[in-house]
């Protein structure tokens, strides 16, 4: 047996946690409690020293730094004002009448990444992907290899079509959309089954430490 | 008025992509006539022969902070007395000052793109807007020769990046169809839509949890609010509150992310206000529990075995959690409705919850609960460019069969 | 002013993170990472608005004496304490290691995660005993190729050889097409989404009055 | 109720039980599983066997604690092997919770082959945003990271002499649980033609397959199986041996055996009990 307090420790909190799987009770209550205070804390604490002072309070200082030495505006370090004060009017949801203006920052993270997920995604999951299932369907002295990207293409056509709303799915197109469906299950079976793999590691690191690290029973 | 606003708005988009594209027709590479080689004889020296006609020229493509330098190789490179060894590239500010070695590639080459930092504060900034001058130096074994002085060039940015004209024209054709299609809606023209399963879940899983008395639990995914999975998330979220409104029934939103927990109570609160009983709402019910993945879901798997909300919705980003959350969902024996763009959670949803919207799938919901012309439109409009999509395809594995190059060309997209 | 300004925006920024993709210029490219920094401490501030509506919502509970009470009493407890710890020592040197800070984070928070990823390896097995029933066509198909894949790390003696030949071609083929058909679509519906947002159709995110 | 209708409507608290005590039994009375070691594992092990020493191999780290248990083996053992055969690894980290474990893996088997640090390795550090960084090595390893993770100018350190960027390095090997790996892809590999190798989780194994198909890259290590394949290949090399307890993942492979037997067991069993009470209905 440990007689390290931190392995203890771990283990009544990892022995609180699975002792969910039997039923809810207090000791996981407590450790989700725990868990869910320390964690925002975390988070916070991070969020604190990772942007806000690097990204606003930085910049700021030595925009006020260079006013002071230099009596110029320092115009590049001062815009990250801007985004402090976007940041503050974010926070004006809290007083119920002039909440809406929290909409303005709300409008820049959105029109931000509204324009850059419209490329991102057109370029690389559209037009990347359909230069990608590029492939020649007949590859010259390789039987494997051209079934395989004959397959591939004819496996992504069905499952495009899979994705059509505005047309109804029967006949021909209907039966293309289900082999579509057909590939698409193929693919969630298979991430099924290298996940299991993914989880089951998991639990034995867990169980490592609770039987050999905790009690000692390993070797 | 809402309707002639993004009339105009679209008409400014096009007007935009229009503009921009004037720029294709602008080649903005300096073309600089190459003079005839002019073969050195060397007579009884060692060195080699030194490289000619030194070009230098903006780079094309950048943002201003690189110049393109490019030679004839010596004559003694590969062939000759075959002696050189690689070329220094050497810069200075004025033809006669001091050179400064900028790099080295090794023999057979002749071109170099000689680059630096944006930041002054650098100890590498290119300056742009300023005059370099370039010397090639053909090296051999501890002895070398150089070119002549280079003719001066400035490197400056680009308003075009031409390696990205496919992209281009793929924003320009698919904004096309969406505004087609979104202007034919608006026409009143009818729009067939195919159902879905985990749509027209929705009003009886809602009815559901009415008769039960239970309370609804919503999660909107571990996305930030700006992330496309959440936004279609907020959408359903908004006509899903509206019929809980009516029904009277408690909609519960532990959130993930603070700006997330804003935007959904601004969106239930409105769904309330729409629905005629503003003072149903309660903001109490739509909080922030943690960033913390892990943290989330074990709170949130905390709230559904107490309150056992009747109907679970997981709609937006998830990840590892989402069989936590959808196991758990089902042990405490709740009608479970999901959707997702992470492929790899997908499977989990499928086998632990009773509907799933996959992928594309949850985008295209807002369309179906909201039936609003616009937005049947762009789903019309989203099809026809998967059809075309699918033409390419077809095509493109036909050129790629047939080597038919420049068809393939065509997509080459620089990053 | 409340919708009309905002919806605006979103058109002006979105229009203009759209144009600068094909601009090399270093202008653009200035204005682009401050418009990604902006959002980023946007964020941050509105950490401010999550930390308020949780204690909020766990001192409502605390003072009504809610049911569980005393576990909202636990939760703020940790909140508070490691927000007391990270930021008064001051600058950077909570996130070191070795402070209370970040002792507190790996001997508190990294087991309890650790022990609530584990409980997916248990509900991967009830699932797959619940959920892989071949009910229909689709359901065999996706439990057939689970099992076919799981089964690589079975002996199978001289099975394995066809099984590895199955998973790779699962993989490498099936797998492939379907996974291309799928980010086709999220790429196509994303462009959309996006192209309705930035026209001010979609916006669900922002409220109605 | 008859039998199979019991079977269906299963408690399934016996399932996490029986789950729980085939892990907890499978690690106390182990057994040696036999292992067909798949061919894209074997190429990143031929690969850096036919490295001579001398010669730079960089390996980036991208994972926090939660994914350790399959990945912290590929890490040591491909480490063991570099150091045994005096090739020089320069490592860097792009995940925010992981460079504290990249150290203590670089320090601990750098001790046991007596290397010295700037001479025989080299740790660049963490930096956040891998498109950024990944791009930015490309050019010059100076310009995300002007100094090693121990803050020493990356000049004065005698192995980066002649490193400048990827050109310098034999092939880069990325160990990864996140997004960073599709990084390396386009980037290193797609930008810099950089010769790379992955090693993933079991998660990401079937997402990352494609690539090997298009040769993006040249081998793919997937999962605890795939580090158990790496270990067994390095075992027979003699690189790491079992007595010295260097058998990370080999360890827990049969318990992924007995585990995954288990689970399809369960799915048989369900669809008997599916099919048995069908007809009734």
């Amino acid at each position: 047996m440990s007689t390290n307090l931190g392995v203890w420790i771990a283990a009544f909190l990892t022995l609180g946690i699975m002792s969910f799987l039997y039923k809810d009770n207090p000791i996981y209550k407590f450790c989700e409690a725990v868990f869910v205070g320390v964690s925002a804390g975390y988070w916070f604490v991070t969020e604190y020293f990772t942007v806000f002072l690097p990204k606003v309070w930085d910049n700021v200082e030595t925009a006020i730094n260079v006013l002071q030495a230099e009596g110029r505006m320092d115009w590049f370090h001062w815009s990250y004002l801007l985004g402090g004060i976007l940041g503050v009017l974010m926070l004006l949801r809290l007083v119920p009448k002039i909440g809406w203006i929290s909409r303005w920052p709300l409008a820049v993270i959105v029109g931000t990444t509204s324009g850059l997920w419209l490329i991102n995604y057109l370029v690389s999951n559209a037009m990347v992907q359909v230069r990608q299932t590029i492939i020649p369907l007949y590859v010259a002295g390789n039987l494997n290899a051209s079934i395989g990207n004959i397959i591939i293409v004819v496996g992504t056509f069905c499952g495009l079509i899979y994705f059509f709303f505005s047309k109804e799915h029967k006949g021909v197109f209907g039966g293309a959309a289900k082999v579509g469906i057909w590939f698409i299950m193929i693919t969630f079976g298979a991430s099924f089954g290298y996940t299991v793999m993914s989880r089951m590691s998991l639990l034995i690191a867990r169980m490592d430490f609770l039987v050999g690290t905790w009690l000692g029973l390993l070797k | 008025m809402k309707d002639k606003y993004i009339f105009r708005t679209g008409v400014l988009l096009i007007f935009l992509f229009m503009f921009t594209s004037l720029f294709l027709g602008m080649d903005t590479c300096l073309a600089q006539e190459m003079g005839e080689a002019e073969i050195l004889e060397d007579s009884l020296a060692q060195p080699p022969a030194p490289p000619t006609n030194v070009v230098a020229k903006d780079a094309p493509n950048d943002n201003g902070h690189a110049l393109l330098v490019t030679w004839t190789l010596s004559a003694d490179d590969g062939v000759g007395r075959n002696n050189v060894v690689s070329y220094q590239i050497l810069r200075s500010d004025s033809p006669e000052g001091e050179f400064e070695v900028r790099g080295l590639v090794p023999a057979g080459e002749n071109i170099f793109s000689d680059e630096g930092a944006k930041e002054k504060e650098d100890a590498n900034y290119f300056p742009p807007h300023k005059d370099f001058y370039y010397k090639v130096r053909a090296r051999s074994d501890g002895i070398f020769s150089d070119s002549e002085v280079s003719a001066p060039a400035q490197a400056y940015g680009q308003w075009y990046h031409t390696g990205k004209t496919p992209v281009l024209f793929a924003v320009i054709i698919f904004s096309t169809f969406a505004l087609v299609f979104i202007t034919v809606a608006r026409k009143g023209k009818e729009l067939y839509i195919r159902p879905l399963a985990g749509i027209e879940a929705v009003d009886e899983a809602i009815g559901r949890a009415t008769e039960m008395g239970k309370p609804i639990l919503y999660i909107l995914g571990l996305g930030s609010a700006d992330m496309i999975a959440t936004i279609a998330s907020f959408t359903i979220l908004s006509r899903v509150s509206k019929k809980t409104a009516e029904y009277q029934t408690p909609i519960l939103i532990p959130c993930c992310d603070p700006i997330v927990m804003a935007v959904a109570q601004e969106t239930v609160r409105a769904a309330y206000l729409e629905a005629g009983r503003p003072d149903d709402y309660k903001q109490e019910n739509i909080y922030y529990l943690t960033s913390m993945q892990f943290a989330y879901v074990a709170g949130v798997n905390g709230i559904m075995i107490r309150e056992k909300p009747a109907t679970n919705f997981y709609l937006g980003k998830f990840y590892a959690e989402s069989l936590l959350l959808a196991e758990t969902g089902s042990l405490a024996g709740s009608i479970q409705i999901s959707g997702t763009d992470e492929i790899a959670q997908i499977p989990f949803f499928v086998a632990a919850t009773d509907y799933t919207l996959i992928g594309e799938e949850l985008y295209a919901a807002s369309a179906y609960l909201g039936r609003e012309p616009v937005l049947l439109g762009t789903l019309k409009g989203q099809d026809w460019a998967k059809a075309l999509v699918m033409i390419f395809l077809i095509l493109g594995a036909l050129a790629a069969t047939f080597h038919f190059q420049w068809f393939l060309n065509l997509l080459k997209v620089q990053l | 002013m409340r919708r009309t300004l905002p919806i605006a925006v979103v058109a002006g920024v979105g229009l203009f993170m759209l144009v600068q993709y094909f601009i090399p210029l270093e202008e653009f490219e200035t204005l682009y990472e401050w418009a990604l920094d902006w959002t980023m401490v946007i964020g941050c501030f509105a950490m401010l608005l999550g930390l308020y509506s949780l204690t909020t919502m766990m001192v409502t509970k605390v003072k009504r004496k809610a049911p569980g009470w005393g576990y909202s009493l636990v939760a703020l407890a940790g909140l508070f304490f490691m927000v007391f710890v990270g930021v008064v020592p001051h600058y950077q040197d909570s996130l070191k290691y070795g402070t209370l800070f970040m002792d507190i984070f790996e001997y508190i928070y990294i087991p309890i995660q650790a022990a609530m990823f584990s409980l997916l390896a248990f509900y991967i097995a009830s699932a797959a005993y619940r959920a892989f029933r071949a009910r229909t066509v689709l359901a065999t198909i996706l439990l057939v190729s689970a099992i076919i894949i799981m089964l690589r790390l079975v002996p199978l003696g001289p099975l394995s050889g066809i099984n590895q030949w199955l998973v790779n071609f699962i993989l490498t083929v099936p797998n492939m097409a379907a996974k291309r058909a799928f980010w086709l679509g999220v790429g196509l519906g994303a462009t959309a989404t996006a192209l309705k947002i930035m026209l001010g159709i979609e916006r669900g995110y922002m409220g109605r009055d | 109720m008859n039998f199979y209708e019991r079977m269906m409507n299963l408690d399934r608290r016996w399932v996490y039980l029986v789950i729980g005590v085939v892990v907890v039994v499978t690690a106390i009375w182990t057994f040696r599983v036999p292992l067909y070691v798949t061919p894209e594992a074997r190429s990143v092990y031929d690969f850096v066997e036919s490295l001579t020493p001398g010669e730079v191999l960089m390996i980036g780290v991208d994972y926090d604690p939660s994914a350790l248990a399959e990945l912290h083996p590929m890490s040591y053992a491909i480490t063991r092997q570099c150091f045994s055969k005096d090739v020089k690894l320069l490592l860097c980290c792009l995940h925010q919770n992981g460079p504290g474990m990249v150290e203590q893996v670089i320090a601990q088997v750098a001790e046991e082959y007596g290397k010295v640090n700037g001479v025989d390795y080299v740790y660049l550090g963490y930096k956040p945003y891998p498109s950024i960084t990944i791009l930015a090595m490309g050019q010059n390893f100076r310009i995300p990271f002007p100094e090693d993770y121990y803050g020493t100018p990356l000049d004065s350190l005698p192995m980066m002499r002649t490193i400048t960027n990827y050109d310098n390095v034999r092939a880069i090997i990325n160990i990864s649980a996140g997004s960073a790996t599709e990084y390396w892809i386009n980037y290193a590999n797609g930008r810099y033609n950089a010769k790379l190798a992955i090693g993933v989780t079991g998660v990401m194994t079937s997402d990352y397959y494609p690539f090997l198909q298009s040769g993006q890259i040249f081998g793919l290590i997937g999962g605890m199986k795939g580090a158990s394949e790496y270990e067994y290949l390095a075992e027979k090399g003699g690189y790491i041996s079992k007595e010295k307890d260097q058998l990370i993942a080999s360890k827990s492979m049969p318990i992924q055996t007995t585990t995954h037997i288990v689970i399809i067991l369960f799915i048989v069993i369900g669809n008997i009990g599916y099919f048995m009470t069908k007809g009734k209905k």
